[in-house]
């Protein structure tokens, strides 16, 4: 009973909903201060996000006529659940290493999905025209990333024959070699694509379609949503540099934790600048981009890690 | 294909022959013709097929005697508008639409048709531009009689 | 209530609802998000859906067709809403009063929390405007 | 005389006192009794055909538990009770005994009942059969009645089902044919037409063509490509309860049960578990990549049906113990959700009357609980956890890395596709829900005004869902009690997955996500206008005067998937496929259509003709005799 | 077969700033048919303008559009003095060049810069938008207006431009170059912006011909006219400078076209601002009266000709005052243009013939607030101006001084 108790503090209180919910606004807020700065503005105050998330709490809910009331509210919710479990995952054996995992590569990689499912389905709920373009971009967009996105994990798996990342941990990082670091450069594409950023956004498209796949939410749905877009852009680059980049590991102390640090915002830094580089693409396109180009790399990545390991 | 601003009237004399009632040079720029409304489709397609003039807009105007439509015609290599004038019975303002050949009149005379109530015949696809769908009908606001009281 | 107002004012999504309008204050509004004036200092951000609104912004005289539009889109806004009437013609369909196909003042549609001539108003007026529409939110 | 009468009746108590032999006599004994009932007695029919489901369940539960059991009557007639067929003939009855009571209310006012129900029970009797025999004739003739009662039912809902069923009678005998060779050859070899004993060496072209004989069998019972075609046919034509019944749970469990028995058989070297995985990923992808373009939700599920084959093929073609562990537990899963999921189907077709994706829609406020035992089992397939069907992926995955510690590079191709084919089954159950519930109904499913069915048709769909929960939350009990005594090899995880901890974690992140809801304003939501741009869905004038109804203003989810289908490499398969030239059953049918017509060409009839024709032939052969 | 059903766009919409619905009929993803439903935005009130004078009718015609609000009364007041026969002194003309050149340059930016954002390239907008900052205080300052400029008068121009201005407007107009030579690499050579616009709603010269499409929207399609060059009026005549015109009708190629003629519009202004300094002379010939008959005036404004047809009957007001707008004839190629494109695509086609709807359903009415004595007053103008710095200073932004901070 008290291991449960143990388990749902970790999952809402460190490291899970909480400590994710505050650094992924935190994150959210860099990103928006750095595309500010990008375009010559100079961007919200720090609070910002967390201002946003309350207003969204105590803004009215609108359910759509048309649609499905309970999947239209609940939808969000497994999203954030999904999130929320997948950084407990990664981030325990990283605080504590002496605990035991909860799940591997392959239940995380099954997890991070659940989000954008989660999104397509409230979008099919609200039972709008717009929504439905947004969820089926959405969807088209979970298949096109997914391939490439698969092929990079695969990369440390070649490598460590394990799909634990007690073992990808304690191997010698993955980037270190050709191979890690052509599927960095692959997960880092995808991971755009996984948040939804532009050149990827255009499931929500805010010019084309209106806000895509969250036309019909408000209030705290719609605030969940966000939440859980940011508690991802926290999420997905710990995701990939746990499994290609030698983790944030928490427990060795400080030069190795702030190292891993660097690194997130490393990422984040890229992940925005690309963003506000490029305009969108259009799905075919990132279809195509994604099965065509970046396949090929991730590919690459997988033949290179396995000439390495002979 | 006209090149030069002398050749336009002749060329107009040429092709439209006695259907032409009044020609009037206002400028070296302007030209106003007059003819009568069932030669409008023939002279539109002369001017815009065979001319290869550029059809700028129609204006109908509710004049105390008649309704008058100009039809504006330019010929941007010579620097000139052409301007047709004609004029339609007040009682039944009806003639035929210009639109199944040149697209670019399609607007203007489904617009005209809700302002001023001028019907166009053969019209491709005759329905509300401007006004609400459910404008009531017979209520033609550039009309002189019209009363804003009347929605 | 003060909660509410207080976590209210401090993030403001903006949708921008044009009616029949000459463009300009359109033009304006856009303007206010730019780099010069750069309103999200402010937590101010343009939403394209009347769902994730907190503030309606209103530009343009509404004729007999955006009029009905605008009621609908009033009513499908999640409340708390501000209703802003951004340039002469919202606040009082100004020069377009006496048209046919413009028949009332846009304040007879919905309430209107704020208005702010000015044919177009300056952005830095919008900005005054908005600071301003915010201390009186927080004396409410 | 009398010795003889003895003789015969000793056999029948000896028989009689044989559960093994009760199992599968009292089904087919039940249904002749069923199937000369009157066409009146359709609900005789079904309280016979109910009551003997549950018999066969009662006798099948001791069995189950029994472990092990053996009849031996004339040699020909053993049937052998093992690790692997106890918990297959276990989920047979429980199928069954689903199918029975969906039947109930599903079959309602159908006429020719009483044939159905006689059909649904030789083909539990047979089934019952197939799994016990220990010996391949005896396998063979209930392999035999299986494909009859397989066109008999698929056939049952009129004439214009009468296409599938003949395809899946020819495909389903061509391939008994091939395995009547393949036994042929085993004898050969082994000198035996028992179903146990030492597995055969790979050596010579026999033994490779005995066991892709034996192999097409299973893969046409399970629908694996390239056997597949029959299956969508018969899943689109059939009644979805025998959609359910036959490609979706039980002839899954047989193909897959045959399949894993003829692999124990052989002992398997790289280039056949090669084959196995190709075959097996080709599955996955092909089928899926079918399925997501499919405008009929039947045949959309039946596309599925084959694409899972493909990942219990890949499973049992790792040949590593959780490779063959995660394979037949998909097996049991895919038995459950994709019963379910037809289950789901027939009680939309049962209510609104159409199967076609197009018309169909808005039925998720109309029936909830088909929503969402809809869902859960569309999660289940598409392998998210913490539902059944990851749980079984998840082995697979692993079996298939397991295996690629032993060298070699190509594992790396089955992950990827039995992964990236998660990806793509979630995409078209994505299409399949919005278009099915969440989308704008047509005028003719909105004029059939839907409700949520009967609970005798609720209760088999909601426990199927529930059941994919279940096994999903508590994985390890299923595995230690159903499968892994079925593998004869000690199973252990490649992987980490404690369900308990992380189930714990979902709820409490849900919990979270509700407490944030219950802070908000959504305990008193408010039902607005659906919002687009000011305008409203049934006021938009579409021509002239002529108002839209909100149908024609919003996405066909049908058309999701275009833009795949117009992609390059893609639009040219799809064209193929269209053009029906992955269809085995079809390019055979042209083929021969196109011999036969050569035939046809000397067979003119006219006796003249033959005569010379005779005369020329003699000629010939004198010359050569001489 | 995919079945044919609508996707809404509008009317509220932030693809474009005004209220529009446009129908798309599509099959799966492809579009297969377009209704534009307008109207949202019809004022109706050409009925009004009858009962204006003509010196009024020009600030009605300037509230028609805000982009393009110096094309109007230039299309305007060229159409009265065409009615009336009216001399226009030649420093007058070559102001109203000026303006409506830098109008261009403003509204090009403006479209450059949405049309980035509609593409989901927001540092385009924000970038372009700060530079287009720059023009408009330019006009601010020779104006007093950012937008509504009220410069145009029948028989010349309401202000002067003073020669001690013209060195800051030409320091700002080589900042401006620069910047635009950025924006000019940087999209031309962007193979994202390529992917999105290259073969994207494309207009054939036939097509352009058959709904007499006009400006960059015909331009980019090989279909070389423009009113500033064929019908030759204010100081276009005087100055040198050329037609630019793009081949393949595509979005991209009118991008293109757009960029490059803001070069132009600057040669034009350098050219304008020289003359000013040789050119003496009244800026306003002050008529009495305007004769009766019929009169035409055509201008091009950034997004095509602008045409205004009056008849006057002698009297102080127009008998009938007819107002085309470019947009009018652009948007009508929309339906051609989208036909086989993707959903996706629409959206930016329908965005690049840079339509403009209240141009398109022509407002008019006359300003009576605004009466021009007000509007003559230099102190009405200074105290804008210092209302503005008020509130720049209590806001703590930039103030709009020549020679602010972007290109120094």
């Amino acid at each position: 009973m008290v291991r449960y108790l143990v388990h749902i503090g970790e999952v809402l209180i460190f490291p899970g909903l909480l400590f994710t919910a505050v650094i992924g606004l935190v994150t959210s807020w860099i990103d928006r201060k750095v595309t500010a700065r990008v375009q010559m503005r100079v961007g919200p105050p720090f609070l910002q996000p967390f201002y946003d998330i309350v207003k969204y709490m105590i803004k009215e809910t609108c359910v759509p006529a048309g649609a499905s009331k309970f999947v239209f509210l609940a939808a969000p919710l497994f999203g954030l659940a999904a999130v929320t479990v997948a950084s407990t995952i990664l981030w325990r054996p990283m605080v504590w290493p002496e605990k035991s995992f909860i799940g591997d590569l392959i239940v995380v990689l099954y997890l991070l999905t659940i989000p954008a499912v989660s999104v397509v389905i409230g979008s099919f709920a609200s039972a709008n025209p717009i929504a439905s373009i947004g969820g089926s971009r959405e969807m088209k967009l979970i298949l096109s990333y997914e391939l490439p996105f698969i092929l990079a994990c695969l990369v440390p798996v070649i490598k460590t024959g394990s799909i634990e990342f007690g073992r990808i941990l304690a191997e010698p990082m993955a980037a270190a070699s050709p191979a890690g670091i052509i599927a960095l450069i692959v997960a880092i594409v995808c991971m755009q694509a996984k948040l939804t950023l532009v050149p990827f956004d255009m499931p929500e498209a805010e010019t084309e379609l209106t806000g895509g796949a969250y036309v019909e939410y408000s209030g705290p749905p719609l605030g969940i949503f966000k939440l859980t877009r940011a508690m991802m852009l926290f999420t997905m680059p710990v995701f990939l540099i746990t499994v290609l980049w030698g983790g944030i590991p928490l427990h060795e102390g400080a030069v190795p934790a702030v190292l891993g640090a660097v690194k997130y915002v490393g990422l984040i830094v890229i992940t925005v600048l690309i963003r506000n580089t490029a305009p969108r693409v259009r799905i075919d396109q990132a279809m195509k981009f994604f099965w065509g180009p970046v396949t090929l790399f991730g590919v690459i990545a997988v033949i290179v890690a396995f000439i390495e390991g002979l | 294909m006209i090149a030069a601003r002398e050749e336009i009237l002749p060329a107009l004399r040429a092709k439209l022959g006695n259907t032409i009632q009044e020609v009037f040079e206002k400028s070296p720029k302007r030209i106003y013709l007059q003819v009568k409304a069932e030669h409008i489709p023939q002279t539109s397609r002369i001017l815009f097929k065979e001319l290869e003039a550029r059809f700028q807009i129609a204006t109908g105007i509710d004049t105390p005697g008649a309704f008058e439509i100009l039809y504006h015609w330019a010929f941007d290599l010579c620097n000139c508008v052409v301007t047709i004038k004609t004029k339609l019975d007040r009682e039944k303002p009806e003639i035929e639409s210009i639109a199944t050949f040149c697209p670019a009149a399609e607007w203007i005379e489904r617009e005209m048709w809700e302002l001023l109530g001028i019907t166009f015949k053969n019209h491709p696809d005759m329905r509300h531009l401007l006004l609400k769908d459910d404008w009531p009908e017979g209520r033609y606001p550039l009309r002189r009689d019209y009363n804003k009281d009347m929605t | 209530m003060s909660f509410t107002v207080n976590a209210l004012t401090r993030s403001l999504n903006v949708f921008h609802l044009s009616g029949s309008a000459c463009n300009n204050c359109d033009i304006e509004i856009l303007d206010v998000l730019t780099p010069r004036y750069d309103a999200e200092r402010f937590g101010i951000v343009l939403v394209g859906s009347i769902r994730h609104a907190d503030v309606l912004l209103l530009s343009g005289a509404f004729n007999r067709k955006s009029a009905v539009r605008l009621k609908r889109v009033y009513e499908e806004a999640p409340k708390p809403i501000v209703v802003v009437a951004v340039g002469s013609c919202a606040c009082t369909g100004n020069i377009f009063a006496g048209s046919y196909n413009i028949f009332e003042p846009v304040c007879n549609y919905i309430p209107i929390d704020a208005f702010l001539p000015g044919c177009p108003p300056k952005p830095e007026a919008m900005i005054s405007a908005i600071v301003k529409l915010i201390g009186k939110l927080k004396g409410k | 005389m009398n010795e003889l009468i003895a003789q015969s009746n000793m056999l029948l108590t000896d028989l009689s006192a044989q559960p093994m032999v009760l199992l599968i006599a009292v089904p087919l004994f039940a249904g002749i009794v069923c199937r000369f009932l009157p066409s009146k007695g359709g609900a005789v029919a079904a309280v016979i055909a109910f009551l003997t489901g549950i018999y066969a369940f009662l006798i099948a539960w001791p069995l189950f538990n029994a472990k092990a059991a053996a009849f031996s009557h004339h040699n020909w007639l053993a049937l052998r009770l093992d690790g692997i067929n106890g918990f297959i003939l276990l989920a047979t009855t429980v199928f069954s005994l689903l199918i029975l009571i969906y039947s109930f209310g599903f079959m309602k006012g159908k006429d020719r009942q009483n044939h159905y129900y006689a059909y649904i029970l030789w083909t539990l009797g047979a089934s019952c059969g197939a799994l016990l025999a220990s010996e391949f004739i005896l396998l063979l003739v209930f392999w035999g009645i299986l494909g009859v009662t397989l066109y008999l039912l698929t056939g049952i809902s009129g004439p214009e089902a009468a296409g599938a069923a003949k395809k899946a009678a020819i495909v389903i005998g061509g391939s008994d044919s091939i395995l009547i060779l393949g036994i042929a050859l085993l004898w050969v070899i082994r000198h035996t037409t028992r179903m146990q004993g030492a597995p055969v060496e790979f050596g010579g072209p026999l033994s490779y063509i005995a066991f892709f004989c034996l192999a097409t069998a299973a893969f046409a019972k399970a629908g694996a490509m390239p056997f597949h075609s029959w299956v969508p046919d018969c899943g689109e034509k059939a009644p979805a309860s025998v959609a359910a019944f036959l490609p979706a749970s039980l002839d899954k469990l047989l193909g897959i049960y045959f399949l894993y028995r003829t692999t124990t058989l052989f002992t398997m070297n790289s280039g056949v578990t090669t084959a196995l995985a190709v075959i097996g990923a080709g599955t996955i992808i092909f089928a899926v990549m079918m399925a997501l373009v499919q405008h009929d939700l039947k045949r959309l599920l039946s596309y599925h049906a084959v694409s899972q084959v493909g990942y219990m093929v890949l499973g049992i073609s790792t040949g590593t113990p959780l490779g063959i562990a995660g394979s037949l537990f998909h097996m049991l899963n895919h038995a459950m959700y994709k019963s379910c999921l037809f289950l789901c189907a027939g009680a939309i077709e049962h209510r609104t009357g159409t199967s076609d994706l197009d018309k169909l829609g808005g039925l998720a406020k109309a029936m909830p609980v088909t929503l969402f035992s809809c869902i859960i089992a569309s999660m289940a397939i598409s392998g998210i956890p913490p539902l059944n069907g990851f749980a079984s992926k998840w082995m697979i995955y692993q079996g298939i890395i397991e295996s690629g510690r032993s060298g070699g590079v190509l594992w790396v191709v089955w992950l990827t596709a039995a992964m990236v084919g998660s990806a793509l089954t979630l995409a078209s159950f994505v299409k399949l829900l919005h278009a099915s519930f969440f989308r704008q109904p047509s005028p003719e499913v909105a004029a059939a005004k839907p409700r949520e069915v009967g609970p005798g048709m609720w209760l088999p769909m909601g426990f199927l869902a529930l059941l994919c929960v279940a096994f999903g939350l508590r994985y390890l009990s299923p595995l230690s009690r159903f499968i892994f005594p079925a593998v004869n090899a000690p199973v252990s995880f490649t992987g980490k997955w404690f369900v308990g901890p992380a189930t714990v974690m979902i709820a409490g992140a849900l919990f979270g996500g509700l407490l944030l809801y219950l802070l908000g304003t959504v305990k008193k939501p408010r039902v607005c206008r659906t919002y687009i741009g000011g305008e409203y869905l049934d006021e938009v004038y579409i021509s002239g005067s002529e108002k839209s109804t909100a149908r024609d203003v919003e996405v066909t989810g049908v058309d999701f998937y275009q833009t795949i289908r117009d992609m390059t490499p893609f639009k040219q398969i799809y064209t193929m496929a269209q053009w029906k030239l992955f269809d085995l059953y079809e390019v055979g049918t042209h083929v021969s259509f196109f011999i036969s017509k050569i035939f046809q060409f000397f067979h003119t009839g006219v006796l003249r003709q033959y005569i010379s024709w005779y005369v020329i032939g003699m000629i010939i052969l004198l010359w050569l005799m001489k | 077969m995919p079945k044919k059903t609508i996707v809404p766009i509008g009317p509220y919409h932030p693809l474009q700033e005004e209220p529009e619905f446009f129908k798309l009929h599509v099959e799966g993803e492809k579009v297969v048919d377009l209704d534009i439903e307008i109207g949202y935005n019809h004022r109706g009130i050409e009925k009004l303008s009858e009962s204006k004078s003509f010196e009024q009718s020009v600030f009605l015609v300037e509230r028609v559009c805000g982009i393009c609000s110096t094309s109007h009364p230039i299309a305007c007041v060229q159409a009265i003095e065409d009615a009336g026969d009216v001399e226009v002194p030649e420093r007058a003309l070559y102001i109203r060049s000026i303006i409506g050149e830098f109008e261009r340059i403003h509204s090009h930016m403006l479209w450059l810069g949405l049309a980035g954002h509609f593409l989901g390239f927001n540092t385009v907008w924000m970038w372009v938008w700060r530079y287009r900052e720059n023009v408009l205080d330019v006009m601010e300052h020779i104006t007093g207006n950012r937008n509504h400029y009220a410069m145009m008068k029948p028989g010349g121009v309401r202000r002067d431009i003073f020669s001690d201005d013209i060195p800051g407007i030409k320091k700002i107009l080589d900042g401006l170059k620069k910047a635009l030579a950025l924006f000019r690499d940087a999209v031309i050579d962007d193979p994202v912006i390529h992917a999105r616009t290259k073969g994207v709603g494309v207009l054939t010269r036939q097509q352009i011909i058959d709904y007499g499409a006009v400006g960059p929207t015909a331009r980019a399609s090989g279909v070389t006219i423009d009113v500033r060059k064929d019908h030759p009026h204010a100081a276009y005549g005087f100055v040198d400078w050329k037609v630019i015109t793009a081949e393949n009708g595509d979005v991209f190629d009118k991008t293109v076209v757009r960029i490059l003629e803001m070069f132009e519009s600057i040669a034009i202004i350098e050219q304008c601002l020289d003359k000013l300094k040789t050119v003496p002379g009244p800026v306003d010939s002050n008529p009495k009266e305007i004769k009766p008959g019929d009169g035409i005036g055509h201008y091009e404004a950034p997004r095509g000709e602008v045409f205004h047809y009056i008849r006057s009957d002698g009297t102080n007001r127009p008998v009938r005052h007819k107002v085309r707008a470019p947009s009018f004839m652009n948007v009508a190629t929309d339906r051609v243009a989208v036909l086989g494109q993707s959903i996706a695509d629409a959206t930016i086609i329908l965005a690049a013939v840079d339509p403009c709807y209240c141009c398109t359903e022509r407002m008019m009415a006359i300003d009576t607030d605004k009466g021009k004595p007000a509007l003559h007053s230099p102190d009405l103008l200074r105290l804008s101006q210092e209302k503005t710095a008020r509130l720049q200073r209590e806001l703590g932004t930039e103030g709009p001084k020549l020679d602010f901070g972007v290109f120094s």
